[in-house]
């Protein structure tokens, strides 16, 4: 297991701002951001809606150019990383293409990745069933209930190994049970793999659940206001939820959280 | 306010401005294809050329046939500064008014242009209400539609020319009709599309309203078929030229850029038909274009992400 | 009043309501579907037939300005073999080959344009331009260059199908979605894979509104470019020399076989448009 | 005045200077008539506006009239001016064409509109097929200029002594490189430029006295544009609302209209009967198939003249 | 304050059931479903993604047909209570108009129910606060985040004043204090108006807070697994969530959701 190491940070960013300018004057989404996450780490987002969590997931991903500051991905531009392929990114809306079915779907990184026809449908079936979408492969995602294409959309991203995953508020659509369901599929695979996560999220417990640090922020400008180092144990089985160290952090999480509503 | 926080570039340069914008490009490639046309003039009209230097039985270097080529009272192709002559002789040289002005000819064919895209607009749009909401007209209407425009115009031109005469229509309105069966077509097309382009949660958003039919279409239907619209009036406007112009032919070609084409065919004045053809391009250019401007200043005001 | 236009429109009013009728039915099998769906334009079709017949009759149009129906159907049974071969001629050789290099000439220069801003900068205002040049003034200079055989109609289907091709797909290249597009930068894709996986299936529905368009200007540019010189075979050739004639049965025969294939050219069109993009809501809520 | 409307067959040129004439000095409004002259085109055919009811009386040729008179519009030839032809068949020298029997293997350009049968009939006397074979005759149809001839697509084409000749003459070949054969020479001539109406129309009194006052004023027209030919011309060229003719071809063609035009309207029967036989020999499909009963008259130019 | 009584049933299905037809086979998703909704109840769904939740409600709304069984809304067909504006729908995507800004989207309800200028304006207004979005009435909807575009659809669906609410997953994509403020303000808008509501929802602890009744449902085909009556009183503070007797409740609905997963 790799402990965050100075020297491998994943994401390291530095005064980072973003100012959308807009028709009626100008949205400042992000302001003065800095935040480091180190190789193997887990770390939720949490804070109240518009505060800019997908604006700094976008901004690491290069689909938004920040107007202060300085970010690195790996060492390099967003730009950069982005063309090597360094991330995966499940976003907060399911955008799948109508035009293909659900297996084509996850299949399409896959094949613009150059995997061969053999991994691709081998890749496929794993990750849908991942997922609990087997049976499913050849439907349209129009015939899908809401919850089930959030589903295939973060199929899509687990289904190429990259080492870093961005995932915008994949689980919002999902029912408690396959929330759980798939948090510990989650949790098992980054132990597994060592990835690094980038997880945005508005549950305070998947939050804490999930992450090794938990990053606060609050609105207009965008700040973050907290960073929660999480003392849990790497191995977390689901009732650690009842755990006293648990609910403490969750507390310390909504403390935050009500703190930055309160600016407001 | 974006003003004072926007503290502005380094003055670019001249060169580096025009690449950014449109005017650099547009003369590049019009360079480009004037060379090219050039290099055509010479060659069509070489065999000709040839053909007279042995008919006179002078010698001739290349350097001439290059000259002579370019210079052709009815060549085959006429080289770019003849017909650049000719379009300067017929609109700034010659009076608005005057027969020989090509701007008047212009008009003419402008007129019933518009007229006519304006009623084939119109109609498009109302065929392709009717077409979405009536099964009976979706179903019977169109395949008609479609029929009708598989009708070669110029073969029946004639005759709506002559039976809108019986019944008393002549002038402009004959012509224009002309125009308005061409460019309804298009029309109707993208609109059926766009009509029925809004997705499914957004018409079943409109059914919790239960809104009326009225409503559903100005509130929905109308604002996404919009883009449509536009795409479909540009090709619309073009095609409706083209109708303007084969209007003026069973007409007596008296007057307009069709009959300016049509003589210069009559007569061999192959510089004379391409200067009006240019005319006729530049109109069309010209209406495609201010049909783009009104696309981008309705889009702008629907909030398309620009 | 007149017998045979009282029941022209006699007629006329029963087949409305029998379609009326027909198109509020709702079969549950996709023949009756199919079947519905030829029956309802027949019933409109004939009845345009009835009302044209009887307006000729009734009015007592004179033949060299209309021809009824019934002539125009004894025409066209007696002269099938010229109307096979003018078919031919035209169809066949000018307008499928036109429409073919037009429609791949449109769509390659639109993504040309879509692929190199200069060019979209430079050669769109051009493509505008050359796009309006009127088919009249086309075709003689067609003639002029590529001869009186089919290359030269060839060549003014190509110019006019060019232009709609091409407006419309570089307008469907930017219809697809801004987070679709994100979703192609997240994956590094190249811009061909982008354009073959996401903006070319987004910009089908607009690239079938061209084919469809394009499919009728075909046939009606290679039919009028024939009015500017060709051998003595083809549609156009046909229609404009019987007019000369006073022939106007055939010259009408002449036209149901145009308006007859260009329907069903259309219909194709309109069917690949079904199995292509079953998934946009225009074809999805039928 | 009474009103009156002309069709042309053609556009405005002086092949139809007498009738402008006739408009510009005023001898229309001293017969107190009130002219409006249409030009025509390609595809203007002149029958559908007089059976339509736009157009009193039209300028047409015999052929097309006696065919649209077949198909049920009874036209009615009421004056001649033009008692010749004007049509020929130029070809060029180098194709090693001297007489009509060198058309075999060669690529003939003609004008349809009821133009291509008098080359059916001169076809078929010469015992040569229109099936594109060696042994006989390729026909192609042409548009109305001679860029056929000038680009070699065509061996020889169609044009008129006072029009499309000087065309080609004006592009540069010589008379030297062409081989000219006359349609009349031939004894394939049919009449041309005519004057025609209804004849139902024609039953009405005030109707033919309308008519005999036109042709009056139209020969006074003819007559002067005869005698003022290059003034003729002017008047045309100030009637023509596309602004494209020009000076001279203009004068040049008044020249050889006046070549064409006969002493008086009355339609010669002997040309009229040649012009019959012509197309009655037509070939596989004439355009008319019996002889046209009643399809001129004598009436108005009795009285006009 | 009306008890649910009998006579005045808003929602009433017997047998209800739904199957679709789609290029390969049909999918049941409804079956057999007998339930009531009385007048001025809060009916919360929950169930496994895919389960047939929003089917349901679009039965209930007209927007789809039952393939068996029958239905009654307001004692009328789902046509005509439609037709009479018996109802107000809550989308779980936003399906907000790209082309309206904030405040036309909102008004869009108005303008089609003909209130006056001035009153679409008041309502407007008055709904944004609510959500917390004013000062966004301006913004068209690609310049909000994903959750300020929920909430703006949700200010949509309260705009005008229908008796019957239909909601699915309305605060899916809001975080926790936003969410617990809505919840509140549904909840008083419910007591206040006497509204009834059928609500969608993933969240276990939000139907127990929120519902006065609890319709489990399993998958494929949808059924009722499970109803749990409510007996919390209709006053709650959000504290009420740390009751023994709410967490009992949760604790049923969670073994009842796990039943039906275990079905699968
Ligand atoms: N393209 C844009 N143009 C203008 N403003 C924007 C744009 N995208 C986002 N914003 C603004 O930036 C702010 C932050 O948005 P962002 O999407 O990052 O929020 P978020 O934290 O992800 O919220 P949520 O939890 O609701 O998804 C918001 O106030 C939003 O209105
Ligand atoms: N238009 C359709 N065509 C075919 N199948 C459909 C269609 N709509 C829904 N389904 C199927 O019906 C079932 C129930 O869907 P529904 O949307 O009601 O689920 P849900 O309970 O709302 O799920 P979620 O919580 O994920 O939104 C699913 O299996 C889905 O695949
Ligand atoms: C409808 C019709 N159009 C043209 C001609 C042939 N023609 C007759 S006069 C003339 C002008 C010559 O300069 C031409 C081309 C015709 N016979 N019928
Ligand atoms: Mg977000
Ligand atoms: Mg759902």
């Amino acid at each position: 297991m790799v402990t965050p190491n100075p020297t491998s940070n994943v994401v390291e960013a530095r005064g980072l701002g973003l100012t959308f300018e807009t028709n009626d004057g100008s949205v400042r989404a992000l302001s003065n951001v800095d935040l480091t996450v180190g190789k193997g780490e887990f770390v939720s987002f949490i804070g109240p809606s518009g505060c800019g969590k997908t604006t700094f997931l976008r901004v690491i991903a290069d689909l938004e150019q920040q107007t202060e500051g300085d970010i690195r991905v790996n060492g390099m531009t967003p730009a950069e990383a982005r063309r090597s392929r360094a991330y995966g990114y499940v976003f907060q809306a399911a955008g799948l293409f109508p035009w293909r079915t659900i297996e084509d779907n996850v299949a399409l990184p896959l094949e613009i990745m150059g995997y061969s026809r053999a991994e691709q449908r081998e890749r496929v079936h794993r990750t849908l069933d991942l997922v609990n979408l087997a049976g499913f492969e050849k439907k349209f995602p129009w015939q899908l209930s809401g919850g089930m294409q959030q589903r295939a959309s973060i199929a899509r991203a687990l289904a190429f190994d990259a080492d870093l995953l961005l995932m915008d508020e994949p689980f919002g659509a999902l029912d408690e049970i396959v929330r759980d369901h798939l948090n510990e599929q989650l949790l098992d695979l980054w132990a597994r793999t060592q990835k690094t996560i980038c997880f945005v999220t508005h549950s305070i417990p998947e939050a804490v659940y999930l992450s090794t640090r938990i990053v606060v922020m609050s609105p207009r400008p965008g700040r973050v206001t907290d960073v929660i180092e999480s003392p849990l144990p790497r191995e977390r089985p689901l009732d650690i939820r009842e755990t006293p160290e648990f609910l403490e952090i969750a507390h310390r999480v909504r403390e935050g959280l009500r703190a930055g509503h309160s600016d407001e | 306010m974006s003003l004072a926080l926007t503290t502005a570039p380094a003055a670019p340069s001249l060169l580096h401005r025009l690449a950014a914008g449109k005017t650099l490009p547009v003369l590049i490639v019009l360079a480009a294809l004037l060379a090219l046309w050039y290099a055509f003039t010479v060659y069509l009209n070489a065999p000709w050329q040839v053909d007279a230097y042995e008919r006179a039985g002078t010698t001739w270097t290349t350097a001439d046939l290059v000259r002579d080529t370019m210079a052709q009272e009815r060549p085959v192709m006429p080289a770019p500064h003849q017909v650049a002559a000719e379009i300067w002789k017929t609109t700034a040289g010659t009076r608005i008014t005057s027969k020989r002005s090509l701007f008047h000819h212009a008009w003419v064919t402008l007129s019933s242009t518009l007229l006519g895209f304006l009623i084939g607009t119109v109609l498009g749009v109302l065929l392709a209400v009717g077409i979405v909401h009536n099964r009976a007209m979706d179903k019977s209407v169109m395949p008609w539609v479609i029929a009708s425009q598989t009708i070669p115009i110029l073969a029946i031109a004639p005759m709506i020319i002559v039976v809108l005469n019986a019944i008393g229509l002549s002038g402009l309105l004959p012509k224009a009709l002309i125009s308005t069966y061409l460019s309804f077509f298009p029309v109707v097309v993208g609109m059926v599309k766009g009509f029925r382009s809004p997705e499914v949660n957004q018409l079943d958003l409109m059914r919790t309203y239960n809104a009326s039919g009225p409503q559903t279409f100005w509130k929905l239907r109308w604002p996404s078929a919009l883009p449509y619209l536009f795409t479909s009036m540009k090709v619309a406007v073009a095609i409706s030229l083209v109708g303007a112009i084969v209007g003026e032919l069973p007409t007596g070609a008296v007057a307009g850029l069709g009959a300016r084409l049509l003589a210069g065919s009559y007569y061999g004045q192959t510089v004379q038909i391409w200067s009006a053809l240019f005319m006729a391009a530049a109109l069309a250019a010209l209406l495609v274009g201010v049909i783009g401007i009104g696309q981008r200043l309705v889009m702008a005001r629907m909030g398309e992400k620009p | 009043m007149n017998w045979a236009l009282t029941g022209a429109f006699l007629f006329w009013a029963c087949a409305w309501a029998l379609n009326e009728w027909l198109s509020r039915l709702t079969p549950r099998s996709t023949a009756g579907k199919r079947a519905l769906g030829i029956v309802v334009p027949a019933i409109f079709g004939i009845t345009l037939l009835v009302v044209w017949e009887g307006v000729v009759r009734g009015f007592e149009i004179s033949p060299v300005l209309l021809t009824p129906p019934s002539a125009i159907w004894t025409r066209l049974i007696s002269s099938i073999p010229i109307l096979w071969a003018d078919f031919q001629q035209t169809f066949m050789k000018a307008v499928l080959i036109g429409y073919a290099i037009g429609c791949g000439a449109g769509f390659l220069t639109a993504i040309a344009i879509d692929r190199s801003p200069f060019l979209q900068r430079g050669l769109l205002p051009l493509g505008n331009f050359v796009s309006a040049l009127p088919i009249v003034g086309v075709a003689p200079i067609m003639v002029m260059w590529y001869g009186f055989d089919w290359p030269s109609k060839a060549a003014v289907v190509i110019i006019m199908t060019f232009f709609p091709m091409l407006v419309n797909t570089v307008q469907g290249l930017s219809a697809s979605s801004a987070i679709d597009r994100d979703l192609m930068r997240t994956y590094a894709a190249s811009y061909w894979q982008a354009l073959f996986k996401l903006r070319l299936p987004a910009a089908a529905p607009f690239i079938f509104n061209a084919l469809k368009i394009n499919s009728t200007l075909a046939l009606i540019g290679a039919i009028v470019a024939e009015f500017f010189g060709t051998p003595i075979v083809g549609m156009g050739f046909r229609i404009s020399t019987e007019v000369g004639r006073m022939n106007i049965d055939m010259v009408w025969a002449e036209i149901a076989i145009a308006a007859l294939a260009g329907s069903l050219f259309y219909g194709a069109v309109a069917l690949l448009e079904r199995a292509v993009t079953f998934w946009h809501p225009s074809i999805r809520n039928g | 005045a009474d009103d009156v409307t002309l069709q042309l067959k053609w556009v405005t040129q002086a092949q139809f200077a007498g009738y402008y004439v006739a408009l510009d000095q005023g001898f229309y409004e001293e017969e107190n008539l009130n002219v409006e002259i249409v030009p025509g085109g390609p595809d203007a055919a002149p029958v559908q506006m007089l059976a339509g009811g736009g157009a009193d009386v039209m300028v047409d040729w015999l052929p097309s009239a006696l065919a649209a008179r077949e198909k049920g519009v009874p036209v009615v030839n009421i004056a001649q001016p033009f008692a010749r032809s004007g049509l020929n068949m130029v070809c060029r020298k180098e194709t090693g064409i001297e007489k009509p029997e060198d058309f075999k293997g060669k690529t003939l350009g003609t004008w349809f509109f009821g133009n291509e049968y008098p080359l059916y009939n001169w076809l078929s006397k010469l015992n040569l097929p229109r099936d594109g074979s060696p042994e006989g005759v390729t026909i192609q149809k042409i548009g109305f200029n001679v860029d056929p001839l000038l680009q070699k697509q065509a061996d020889c084409i169609t044009a008129m002594t006072y029009n499309e000749y000087w065309q080609v003459i004006d592009a540069g070949l010589t008379p030297d490189d062409l081989v000219v054969f006359s349609y009349t020479d031939e004894g394939v001539a049919t009449l041309e430029d005519g004057l025609y109406v209804l004849e139902e129309k024609l039953a009405d009194p005030a109707f033919a006295d309308k008519m005999v006052r036109f042709v009056r004023a139209s020969m006074k027209g003819w007559q002067w544009a005869k005698e003022n030919s290059d003034e003729a011309a002017m008047i045309v060229l100030d009637n023509d609302a596309t602004g494209a003719q020009t000076e001279k071809h203009q004068k040049r063609m008044m020249g050889e209209i006046a070549k064409l035009l006969g002493d008086t309207a009355k339609l010669d029967e002997a040309a009229y009967q040649q012009t019959v036989d012509t197309l009655l020999q037509g070939g596989s499909d004439p355009v008319i198939t019996s002889a046209p009963e009643g399809a001129f008259t004598h009436a108005i130019t009795d009285k006009a003249m």
